[in-house]
């Protein structure tokens, strides 16, 4: 059985992985009616973030993302930096301390995490950013794991709810960010920060039995 | 892609290394942090005043730091606002007794480094205020928007406070001057074509050989609608007629006319610009007294020009009119 | 075409108009003659200095007329030298009873019309001296050729001897420092894409998207040979490896290093090329103790640079050293 | 019989007139390996020639031809304004006080208009510059009515040459003039100014006929 710091160090360092593999199609992603920079910002931070991966304290899960979190905020630039910046913050903060923490103590922190975003972003559900990805992914990953099923399960219903939203988004006004000023010639494209997040979770899903088995 | 770059990642600190190369006497460079600083700053005598945003909009910020001007400026990378970090240790490194005024173009980025980092220093004990400038009409403005962006207009808000704390104004002061001078000031950009980050190698956005991108900002992202292009005149008249009502300026005033370059338009345009701009005001009964043609905060490679106004009082004139000294100069 | 222009007939006058109405205490408009001239000039007591050339190379020249620089400009149409009359009209109306110096790029349209201009203000009686600047090292040169052009670093001889001509020095003594310049000035220009002129409306040649082209002038034509795009340090390899040895500058030197923006190029590039040659120079034991960086002599829209190279002694680095005041300007 | 008056009259008025229909051609000519200002000086120049075309004192061919090359030497600029405005001016020169020239006279008048081109240029034939089109077409018209043709026949054979020096000068390389700076690149294409002597003397030849006519 994994431990709670094996999953982290799994999930931040896929997501870490995919953010550089993906730099020239989320800058496209950017370029519609943002500046084109989104790509070229995560995968300079998630750079460096691989690059000192073994000097991060590992007292626990929550340890560990906080000191990701520290990396992420002081190399990223953009808007980006500030707020993927806080929400590993967040989400490390509630998970600090708790070495095996339940169903309930995972999805608080990831709800923390989110907060964090609306917080500093002061935005919600429905302003087109990668928000709207990030809730629903999130529900249906507790209502798996409440269901009873297993985390790999979880994780595929996590990642095709994100996608759903990310692809939803197509059709919304950005009411935060530099899209928001291009107003209505922000609907029919999807917003980027969005699509990142479908596209981290898709790559999670994908991965999450390979861990596992690597585990055993 | 066609510029002068060898890797585009090292755009922005090759860039500033050449600035700190240009001006041994007067600046200093930081590569940690992209800062470029006054060698003479900080001073306990002087409020300090720093400048980031991203980078690309150059002689913005970085080649206005100088005496009269910013004391010092933390870029971030190509149009990506810098991160917390950066503004966090120059404000450190910089910080004066009499207080720290920190200048931030309004973009979401840029607000969230800079609130981060005001905290961060004010933890620290440092005095320090947070100027937002949001000059552009383009952008329409209300509670449930993000709020205007900064564009060129910035520039005036630099010169003015930069002015006042050269002669000992203490950070209330500059405050207030700074946000008056970013009351009275109003911009509208317009690009011919897209610009190219060196990170990116294509242009940001396609627009057709007769094509023109009306209320553009400063980082590439596309205006508020297309038109067909139309002689310069009529140019004018979109610049005008959206800058104008806004604030609005009216007959009698006096004002400061800036024709600014994006990057890739040859100042012989923006005289040209500047001469149907000012002629045109003249009949509305609005006097230019202060004149401003080049390029001031750009958008890379970008073809295509912005026009600000800013209503002058005899407090302003003054500001405008104090000497000041910096990087990006002819001589 | 994309540029912001009325009818292309009338895009000089229109932005020498726009110059004039910029800097109305400072500079004078006569549109018979294409003339912007200072409004103080002619003076008794100063050899007038003139420039012409074709338009399309601003801020050369009608921007940098005024205090400590060119006494007049009066430009051709876009890359034409000015017709002979606007030469003569010009001298006439600015005749100082110190003479006239007038100062030409060298190329035939423009020896021509000054030549011509000369001969015809002399019998009027006026002393006139013509001085031919041909800094650019693209072109061989032999008795069999029409000999170098005037580029960019035109704006060294300028410079000087407009210094000079404020502190009261005759016409022999403004043509010996003049000449002298010229003597230790090198230029090269590499470009990224042609330019557009307005009445022709489509670019000068065509260069292929990872083309460049090397030795270009400031009239859009074609350079000596067109290359494959190469990364900034290898361009500024072109660049010394053409300018140093045609002097050459040597060891223990000290020198004026200009990188000249030839339109399109924004000054982020400039200046990244800038640092790059200043240490490769250091790096030959050659040492840069004046930089100029920006636009000074361009090609209309051309995204290129040039460099310029200036040997330095202690008259020039006062000469250039002095303070001036031209139309184009920061504050 | 038209008067030499009349002669130059129609000569200049159609040098003048097709320039300015060339006006763009010119102009893609001196693009190749040139500035491409040509057509454009050479059409405002000969425009203004047109605009006063009342107003020029007509004592006399030479005269008429004088007054002429002062408002083209006055409005054109680049290379094309002193040569062009040199080449009238002598040319002029050498019919003025000449009511009734002879063929004699005519060509040497015409031969000290190119001197006065080779003097300002310092160029000279196989310089790859209108020279180069303007020695042959006049040596073909002296040979020609030397022979005894009549002036349409004259006109003809030097529209002939003309064009087949214009042509020629595709394979030399430019030794004066803003062509020379590219060097061996300059060979390949035809010199703008010899071409448009080609097109002006082909014009006279199509149209000299109508005039003698017109005079009937
Ligand atoms: N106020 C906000 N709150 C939450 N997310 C936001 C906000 N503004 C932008 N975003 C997200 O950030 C993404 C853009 O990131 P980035 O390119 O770094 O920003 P920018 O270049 O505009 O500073 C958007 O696609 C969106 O998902
Ligand atoms: N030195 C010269 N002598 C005679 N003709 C010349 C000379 N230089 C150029 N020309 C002619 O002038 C033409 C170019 O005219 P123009 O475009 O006005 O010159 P530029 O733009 O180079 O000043 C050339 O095609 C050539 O025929
Ligand atoms: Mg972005
Ligand atoms: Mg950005
Ligand atoms: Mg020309
Ligand atoms: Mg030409």
């Amino acid at each position: 059985m994994s431990t709670a710091l094996d999953t982290a160090e799994f999930v931040i360092r896929t997501v870490a992985q995919t953010a550089v593999e993906n730099e020239k199609y989320f800058g496209d992603l950017d370029s519609v009616v943002g500046d084109g920079d989104f790509g070229y910002s995560l995968a300079r931070g998630f750079e460096q973030v691989l690059a000192h991966w073994d000097e991060f304290d590992r007292d626990d899960a929550g340890v560990f993302t906080v000191k990701v979190a520290t990396t992420i905020s002081s190399r990223i630039g953009g808007t980006s930096g500030p707020i993927w910046g806080t929400a590993f913050m967040r989400a490390g903060g509630g998970l600090r301390g708790k070495p095996e923490p339940t169903v309930d103590e995972v999805i608080t922190a990831l709800r923390a995490g989110i907060d964090g975003i609306k917080k500093r972003g002061n935005s919600d559900v429905g302003d087109k950013t990668l928000i709207d990805a990030l809730v629903p992914a999130v529900d249906a990953l507790e209502q798996s794991l409440l269901a009873g099923d297993d985390a790999a399960t979880a994780v595929d219903r996590m990642a095709v709810a994100a996608r759903t939203a990310a692809d939803a988004t197509s059709s919304m006004q950005a009411m935060r960010g530099r899209a928001s000023y291009t107003g209505e010639r922000s609907i029919g494209s999807p917003d980027a920060g969005a699509v990142a997040v479908a596209v981290f979770a898709e790559r999670l899903a994908q991965t999450w039995n390979d861990q596992t088995a690597n585990d055993h | 892609m066609k510029k002068f770059v060898n890797d585009p990642q090292q755009f922005v600190p090759e860039m500033l290394k050449g600035i700190a190369l240009a001006n041994p006497d007067t600046l200093r460079y930081v590569p940690e942090y992209n800062l470029i600083h006054r060698a003479d700053a900080p001073r306990d005598d002087k409020v300090t005043i720093i400048q980031g945003s991203g980078s690309g909009h150059e002689p913005a910020h970085v080649m206005v730091v100088g005496r009269g001007m910013l004391d010092a400026a933390c870029p971030g990378d190509v149009f990506a606002a810098p991160p917390t970090d950066y503004v966090y240790e120059t404000t450190k490194l910089l910080a004066s007794p009499k207080g720290v005024l920190l200048l931030v173009n309004n973009y979401t980025g840029d607000r969230m480094a800079f609130e981060m980092a005001q905290e961060m220093s004010e933890a620290d004990g440092v005095n320090v205020r947070t100027l937002f400038i949001d000059d552009d009409v383009a952008v329409k403005d209300s509670t449930w928007t993000v709020g205007r962006r900064g564009v060129a207009g910035n520039f005036f808000v630099m010169k003015a406070v930069g002015a006042a704390a050269e002669s000992g104004a203490d950070l209330d002061e500059l405050v207030r001057i700074g946000e008056k001078v970013n009351s009275v000031t109003r911009t509208l950009g317009i690009a011919l074509t897209a610009c190219t980050p060196p990170a990116k190698g294509s242009p940001l956005f396609e627009l057709a050989d007769d094509e023109i991108e009306i209320g553009v900002g400063i980082h590439g992202e596309p205006g508020r609608r297309r038109a067909k292009w139309m002689p310069a005149n009529e140019i004018v008249d979109e610049f005008l007629g959206a800058v104008v009502p806004d604030l609005p300026f009216e007959r009698g005033e006096h004002v400061a006319l800036m024709i600014n370059g994006l990057g890739g338009t040859p100042i012989s345009e923006l005289y040209l610009l500047y001469g149907i701009a000012h002629e045109k005001l003249a009949a509305q009964g609005i006097s230019v007294s202060r004149s401003y043609v080049g390029e001031y905060c750009t958008s890379l490679d970008m073809a295509g020009a912005s026009l600000t106004l800013v209503k002058l009082d005899a407090e302003i004139e003054e500001l405008l009119d104090a000497p000041a000294e910096v990087a990006v100069r002819v001589f």
